[in-house]
């Protein structure tokens, strides 16, 4: 069984990472996040499968920190893009 | 029981695997961004749910299969949190090609 | 070969993939994520010589594990106060460049002038 | 397949930093560089490194990968300009040159490892028993090698320190960072109210686990910060003004009672940062307890940034 849970692991992070062409091609900034957040899904999944092939049960842990920030990278892209688009400007800028 | 319960992980990860190859897939051949992003959400609430839900029979407890669940349920909520608001930044610049 | 071996060597290639960058890169912002890369490698490279001293039923050497763990926080502490001061010179001069040359927006900072 | 997994992220993340180098963009090489970080949590699980890979996760994931996007969406504007000061073509072999001699001669070093290895293991294995903790991480950071971990925090709060004296004068004792507008989609202040008490339970549990299985207060605490800078973004709380007396006092408490306890141990067992026999656990709990608060409030703040706002609301 263990075996086959590493090699689910390896097929899921092998798919994932042909994701990251994306990373390569863009062509948008947003494309990219969409890879690593793809990436991240991916990680969390490969984490579980490891973790139950290795019976180590702390790595639940690992993949439970990893599900709670997944997606704060996306979060400041976002912010800090909708902040330029509508002209947020930073106030030492503007006195 | 035991041969049941294996064939369970062996079915359930299996189709895990399947969404998160269908979701690369889609990112990598979709023709722009919005349908690239359906894609991605496919792969964050079925493959890893569907990981988590093979995975339950290998639990040693049923504390380890809750948190499994929670850590499923923690990734559905950023995942489709994060999907909605690259989706506005996207939307605000136009969809690209 | 061992996961240490193979690690360890992935180290010494990350580390001058990330020496290479650091130099070559004229961006400040590219230059933090240059040095970033050389620590990775640094702390693989600990890493792998960690668990080189697999022993006592234990997965690794628990003495540079830890170090390792004071390393990341303290290695994500410089990356915060340089992207800081990146920031504040680029708020000063309305540019981010290490060149001294370079055409500066003036009179954009209270402070400034 | 351990060695298939094993070989697949080592070419993952070689391809990964090599794309952090050389991508045209920043944003794009800021990417690479978060998928680099998520990575190498995977490659730390691999070489048994469990609280590694925690810290990893927690920090080379997350809060990196947040204050470099945010920094390099801001500076977009100044890469055409730094783009036309590239190194010419004789630099540039010179830098490969001293790069592959670096990697050549750490190759060898790797190769060439005595064998078998110098460990510590088992004499950490023969005194864990005196601090009553089971993780020897954390018998290590908080025991046998206490100082490192007192001199770290110290340098922590110098950090934040330095990147609070990064304020235009007359925003000195201000708010940090740029006001956040309440989000007018309603989605990330859903997020931010429905995330965080989750996160908090989640950097308790992990903080207090330390002490007997993988985890800390360093994992702990950056879980911790990372759900109050969520609030923050989401527009729901405003950063502190730095100049107030609570703040200051929390984000010096941990030092002072990690010093403290130092000083009682010269006191009452001979040499700083000793533990009385039979009173380790509990100085070693009372030391955690305050730096968490202070690892929390200096690792979110440190994200901020340097203050920005006046006093004035």
């Amino acid at each position: 069984m263990a075996e086959f849970l590493v090699g689910a692991a390896v097929f899921i992070l092998a798919m994932v990472a042909l994701g990251l062409m994306r990373i390569l091609r863009g062509p948008g900034d947003a494309d990219r996040i969409m890879a690593a957040q793809l990436l991240g899904t991916g990680g969390v999944a490969a984490v579980l499968l490891l973790g139950a092939a290795s019976g180590e049960a702390a790595t639940a842990d690992i993949a439970l920190t990893l599900a709670l920030l997944a997606a704060f990278a996306a979060f400041a892209f976002v912010k800090a893009k909708l902040g330029q688009a509508t002209g947020e400007s930073r106030p030492t800028d503007s006195q | 029981m035991k041969l049941f319960l294996d064939l369970w992980t062996l079915v359930g990860v299996l189709a895990g695997a399947f969404f998160f190859f269908a979701g690369t897939v889609g990112l990598l051949r979709f023709p722009d961004s919005l349908t690239r992003l359906h894609a991605l959400s496919k792969a964050d609430n079925l493959g890893l749910g569907l990981v988590v839900l093979g995975l339950l029979p290998q639990m040693d407890s049923v504390a380890a299969g809750i948190k499994l669940v929670g850590i499923w349920l923690l990734v559905l909520l950023s995942g489709a949190t994060a999907a909605q608001w690259i989706a506005r930044t996207l939307r605000q610049s136009g969809p690209g090609p | 070969m061992t996961a240490a071996t193979l690690f360890g060597l992935c180290a010494a290639v990350l580390i001058g993939v990330g020496l290479y960058g650091l130099i070559v890169n004229p961006h400040p912002l590219r230059k933090i994520l240059a040095f970033n890369v050389v620590g990775s490698g640094v702390f693989l490279l600990f890493g792998a010589i960690a668990r080189r001293g697999a022993a006592a039923g234990m997965g690794g050497d628990p003495v540079p594990q830890a170090l390792l763990i004071t390393g990341i926080v303290v290695a994500f502490s410089a990356t915060a106060l340089a992207v800081a001061l990146l920031l504040r010179l680029f708020d000063v001069s309305g540019s981010a460049t290490l060149s001294s040359d370079a055409p500066a927006r003036p009179g954009t900072d209270t402070d400034a002038r | 397949m351990i060695e298939v997994l094993n070989f697949g992220l080592a070419a993952l993340i070689l391809g990964l930093a090599v794309w952090t180098v050389v991508a045209r963009e920043a944003p794009a090489a800021v990417v690479g560089f978060i998928v680099y970080g998520l990575l190498l949590t995977l490659v730390w699980l691999q070489l048994q490194g469990i609280d590694v890979a925690l810290t990893e996760a927690a920090i080379g994931g997350g809060l990196t990968g947040v204050l470099l996007i945010s920094a390099a969406v801001r500076l977009r504007s100044t890469e055409s300009t730094a783009r036309a000061q590239r190194p010419g073509a004789s630099t540039r072999w010179l830098a490969a040159a001293l790069s592959a001699a670096v990697t050549g001669a750490l190759a060898i070093c790797v190769l060439a490892l005595p064998e078998p290895a110098p460990t510590l293991a088992p004499q950490v294995l023969a005194n864990i028993a005196v601090t009553e903790v089971g993780n020897p991480i954390t018998a290590v950071l908080l025991a046998f090698r206490a100082m490192d971990t007192l001199l770290e925090a110290i340098v922590l709060l110098f950090a934040l320190i330095g990147v609070w004296s990064l304020a235009p004068d007359r925003a000195w004792g201000g708010r940090p960072g740029l006001l956040q507008q309440a989000d007018g989609n309603g989605m990330l202040a859903y997020v931010a109210r429905v995330l965080p008490p989750i996160g908090i339970v989640a950097g308790i549990y992990i903080f207090w686990i330390g002490a007997d299985h993988p985890g800390g207060k360093f994992q702990g605490a950056t879980l911790l910060a990372a759900m109050w800078l969520l609030v923050m973004m989401a527009g729901l709380v405003d950063a502190p003004s730095i100049n107030r007396r609570w703040l200051r006092w929390l984000l010096v408490a941990g030092p002072l009672a990690f010093i403290a306890v130092g000083v009682l141990g010269a006191v009452t067992a001979g040499a700083f940062l000793s533990y009385p026999q039979g009173y380790a656990k509990t100085l070693i709990l009372v030391i955690e307890f305050a730096l968490m608060p202070t690892l929390t409030l200096v690792l979110g703040l440190m994200l901020l940034g340097a203050p920005l706002r006046g006093e004035a609301p």
